[in-house]
């Protein structure tokens, strides 16, 4: 199972934060790690003849901002990526798997993450005249805190 | 020779939904193109969080006309996930026929615009023609021609009848001659083939790299059917094949969608006959507990994955959906260099495109 | 006399444009059968033009996004008058099931003066052609 | 006042254009037909004339719209010439020496002017399509003139009356020169842009190619200079192919011209619902490779013969 040898070579060699074979939280797979490990783990997939990226979803959980990107090998393994709220930014994979240009493109409009590496000029989905935040964004909590004092 | 770059779109008589299409041509030669999406994005991501788990199943219909069906099986799987509930063997069968059904429906549909686009209005005309079966059938036991209102958490809304059973053996033997003549049309029919063989190369490697799924990904070679690598519903009680072909151009996927039309038509027999009795539907709580489901689907045009995040309220955190076509559209600028302006309409028709689902 | 004829022939020779401003697919698809053997509107004379500059009534599917408003404005602009619009789809009289949504107008009547609508989501195919009839019967 | 009659009436303005009509709904019918629908009624070409010229009539900022308007103008007269020519049954009293070779002239400038009339209105898809209308000329005029000219070989002479007389005489020229008649069709359909032939205004690339821009009235006309141009090429083919099959005054002589008009009609009808259409090198490659030569040979034998 190509599936099962990468998630075992992720958890003996990347700095896991948690790892589960499917606890309850999620039906698949996963691996949560942090943004500047991206891209190393995405290569140890690879290695693993783990190539199809299915999607890259943006999540709330709790107030952090997580992408999730699903892999699909005969079953799901998810790299769930823990977006830092301050630097807001993740690496591009297009440069291993050119065809996760369209996600991040999605998630740098819909969630306003940087994706380094990645041209975003120019509108993808949203209209040329899109002003404002973007839409997916969730109000940053720090800011309903104030708001709330405020009243 | 100077360049000149002509709009494809948003309104064109080649996209039945607006996509902006620009294309840098030399003379004749496509020497490059931009993609721009988003005429159709209306925020269903957005929407689906203000609205209830029972109410997205309507909005989720509409994510795409030509596979709505395909679309609500997936979110329906994912919420059934959630609440970890055992469906009732009927209503999965009932489910799965209106999947292959929709394949038909929408292989066909496919056929006759690939064919408009090459200047084939007759064969265009016959695979509509032979498509409105299938809709009458859809029709028959949904009561939708297009959207089908069927599925709800936990099963289906309606029964099958002996009626509609008789209506489906008596029809889809009929079906099935009329997708072997359309085989023959595209087997061998020359001007078909000069126009298609070797249009919109895309090999085993391309399709890799831009994590192609579907038709595209079968007719260059590798062999990717979520129907059979990983069973959903009950996919892995019934007999069928994954087309494969290694051509890799419009041709090939013609063909790959034509024969998986007639594995479609065969599958559809094999349910009504292995229809199991029993209830529909099982009965669901209210209360969709806090989780993330993940659920993927085969549909016409590949995979669907749906992401489904409940927080124990109303209605659901996030909803992801990730259609087949957002992967098909990455690889056209690849496919399009170097070939004619008149062989832009093969390949956008060719990797069969539904902008409303990459758009959503 | 002369003005018989020409409203004869208006409602003899009915040509139409087809603009999705956003829709689903589901209308279109429906929209386009009715081109096929089984409706056939040529034999009503029905025609889909692909030029704006051709055409007589608009048929609008899908709500209205905010990236097709410009396009659909200048498409309505194209078109010689004598022209018509019709909103074909509960999206495209309301806004449908996507009425709330961030990106979208609801309606074609927010963006294009509207001569039918047609409800039903998607429209049937019967639906569109006695909607088409009824913009005719209205030209007099 | 007869002379007025004749221009305007019969055999001239109004029975060629109506002639030209019910040719194009015989067309729209028989594909109708083909692909298993009912098609539009009878009157519909009418029906769809009268409601373009009593549409407003707007063009693009920046065409030229002295040539926008001249253009169709002048194409129309032009096939309506040709027309004349042709569909004149009996013997024409304007005929002259070299009138064959007027007549191709007359049903080749349309194209042309085509190509023009693309290029006054700045679309991009007119430019485009007023390109690739231009390309296609050079092949199928080619062959369509070296196709036709067997006739005339066959018959030394330059002008209608000598090729029909020579027919009358002898076996109509489709026995002998079969392989000149499908070639000439060929042409034919190249020259009237039916498909698989209809590069320059291919629905799903060009839209409708350098007519795009063009509305109301001048649409008319070009659409008007289409239905006749189709007549006068059919009845052109008939009358170099056929001829001597009817009596030139008899009405019985009429309805054999109409009745081989409609089977010319046919073949085009069915030619277009079965192709699928070329791409624009498929096609030169076929007219230069196969066509033009095979043209070429027959009328070698024609001469060595």
């Amino acid at each position: 199972m190509t599936i099962h040898s990468a998630f075992q070579e992720l958890e003996k060699r990347m700095n896991v934060t948690y790892a589960a074979e499917n606890d309850g939280g999620l039906n698949e797979k996963q691996v949560v790690l942090q943004a500047e490990e991206l891209l190393p783990a995405v290569q140890i997939l690879l290695s693993n003849n783990v190539y199809h990226l299915s999607a890259i979803t943006g999540v709330y959980d709790k107030e952090h901002l997580v992408l999730l990107y699903h892999f699909w090998q005969g079953e799901g393994l998810t790299l769930r990526i823990v977006v830092d709220g301050k630097a807001n930014y993740v690496d591009t994979l297009t440069v291993i798997i050119p065809g996760a240009a369209f996600y991040e493109r999605e998630i740098a409009e819909m969630f306003g993450v940087e994706i380094r590496g990645l041209n975003t000029s120019g509108k993808m989905f949203l209209p040329d005249n899109w002003e404002g935040e973007p839409p997916m964004r969730k109000d940053k909590p720090e800011k309903t805190k104030i708001q709330m004092e405020d009243e | 020779m100077s360049r000149i770059t002509i709009p494809i779109g948003p309104q064109h008589p080649l996209l039945k939904e607006p996509l902006s299409f620009n294309i840098t041509l030399e003379g004749e030669k496509v020497m490059d193109s931009a993609l721009r999406l988003g005429y159709v994005h209306r925020g269903l991501e957005k929407l689906a969080e203000s609205r209830s788990f029972i109410q997205n199943i309507t909005l989720f219909e509409r994510v795409c006309g030509i596979c709505s069906h395909i679309h609500t099986t997936t979110y329906c799987q994912a919420v059934e996930g959630l609440l970890d509930l055992e469906l009732p063997r009927r209503g999965v069968y009932i489910r799965m026929l209106l999947c292959e059904l929709e394949r038909i429906h929408s292989h066909l549909l496919w056929l006759g615009v690939l064919a408009k686009n090459i200047g084939l209005n007759t064969v265009f005309m016959y695979a509509w023609r032979d498509r409105e079966i299938v809709l009458d059938l859809m029709e028959e036991i949904s009561g939708g021609r297009v959207s089908h209102a069927i599925n709800k958490i936990g099963g289906v809304r309606k029964d099958l009848t002996q009626e509609q059973i008789t209506k489906l053996y008596s029809n889809l033997p009929i079906l099935l001659k009329r997708v072997h003549e359309l085989l023959n049309i595209v087997e061998n029919d020359r001007s078909f083939m000069a126009r298609t063989r070797g249009i919109g190369y895309l090999s085993k490697e391309d399709v890799r790299r831009y994590c192609v799924v579907g038709p595209v990904a079968r007719a260059s070679g590798i062999s990717m059917d979520l129907r059979k690598d990983s069973p959903y519903a009950l996919y892995d009680e019934l007999s069928f094949e994954v087309v494969t072909m290694d051509e890799g151009d419009v041709w090939a996927r013609s063909l790959v969608r034509i024969y998986e039309t007639i594995e479609a038509i065969r599958l559809c027999e094999q349910i009504v006959e292995k229809l199991p009795a029993g209830e529909i539907a099982a009965t669901a709580k209210r209360k969709v507990p806090t989780g993330e489901f993940i659920s993927r689907s085969e549909a016409p045009r590949g995979e669907v994955i749906y992401y489904v995040k409940s927080d124990g309220s109303q209605s659901p955190a996030r909803v992801k959906v990730r259609t087949p076509t957002l992967t098909a559209l990455i690889t056209l600028p690849q496919q399009l260099n170097g070939l004619q302006m008149a062989d832009v309409s093969t390949v956008i028709a060719g990797v069969d495109l539904c902008i409303a689902c990459a758009d959503r | 006399m002369i003005d018989r004829i020409i409203q004869w022939a208006r409602r003899k020779s009915p040509w139409i444009l087809h603009f999705n401003s956003g829709g689903c697919n589901g209308c279109d698809i429906e929209l386009l059968s009715l081109l096929t053997p089984r409706l056939d509107v040529e034999r009503l004379g029905i025609l889909k033009e692909s030029s704006p500059r051709h055409a007589d009534i608009l048929v609008c599917t899908g709500p209205v996004t905010a990236q097709t408003e410009a396009s659909l404005i200048r498409i309505y602009e194209q078109m010689p008058s004598p022209k018509w619009v019709i909103a074909a789809g509960s999206c495209s009289c309301t806004g449908g099931v996507f009425s709330g949504a961030y990106n979208i107008h609801d309606g074609v009547d927010n963006v294009l003066p509207v001569d039918v609508y047609i409800p039903g989501c998607p429209c049937r195919p019967e639906a569109i052609i006695d909607g088409v009839i009824q913009l005719l019967e209205k030209i007099e | 006042m007869k002379t007025l009659f004749m221009i305007v009436v019969f055999p001239g303005f109004l029975s060629i254009a109506g002639l030209g009509m019910a040719f194009h709904w015989i067309d729209r019918k028989l594909i109708a037909k083909f692909e298993g629908r009912l098609g539009p009624p009878w009157y519909q070409p009418l029906a769809d004339l009268i409601k373009l010229f009593a549409k407003e009539d707007i063009l693009p900022r920046g065409t030229n719209e002295v040539f926008a308007l001249l253009l169709p103008l002048a194409s129309f007269a032009i096939v309506f010439t040709a027309g004349f020519y042709v569909l004149n049954l009996s013997q024409t009293p304007e005929s002259f020496k070299g009138d064959f070779i007027m007549v191709i002239f007359l049903l080749s400038l349309p194209s042309l002017f085509f190509f023009l009339g693309g290029w006054t209105t700045s679309g991009v898809y007119s430019i485009l399509g007023g390109n690739r209308s231009l390309l296609q000329y050079f092949s199928y005029e080619v062959l369509f003139l070296m196709a036709l000219s067997g006739t005339s070989i066959a018959s030394g002479s330059w002008s209608l009356e000598g090729i029909r007389s020579t027919q009358e005489n002898g076996l109509p020229f489709v026995i002998p020169q079969l392989m000149g008649f499908i070639l000439v069709m060929a042409g034919l359909i190249g020259k009237l842009k039916r498909s698989p032939y209809d590069i320059p205004k291919a629905k799903s690339e060009m839209i409708v190619g350098p007519l795009t821009e063009y509305s109301g009235k001048k649409l008319a006309m070009w659409k008007l200079t289409e239905f006749v141009q189709t007549v006068a090429g059919i009845a052109l083919l008939v009358h170099c192919y056929f001829a001597g099959l009817w009596a030139t005054d008899s009405i019985f002589g009429i309805l054999l011209f109409i009745g081989l008009m409609l089977l010319l009609q046919f073949i085009l009808s069915i030619v277009s619902a079965i192709f699928a259409r070329l791409r624009i090198d498929q096609l030169i490659d076929l007219n230069w490779r196969v066509f033009i030569p095979l043209s070429l040979l027959q009328n070698i034998l024609i001469i060595i013969l």
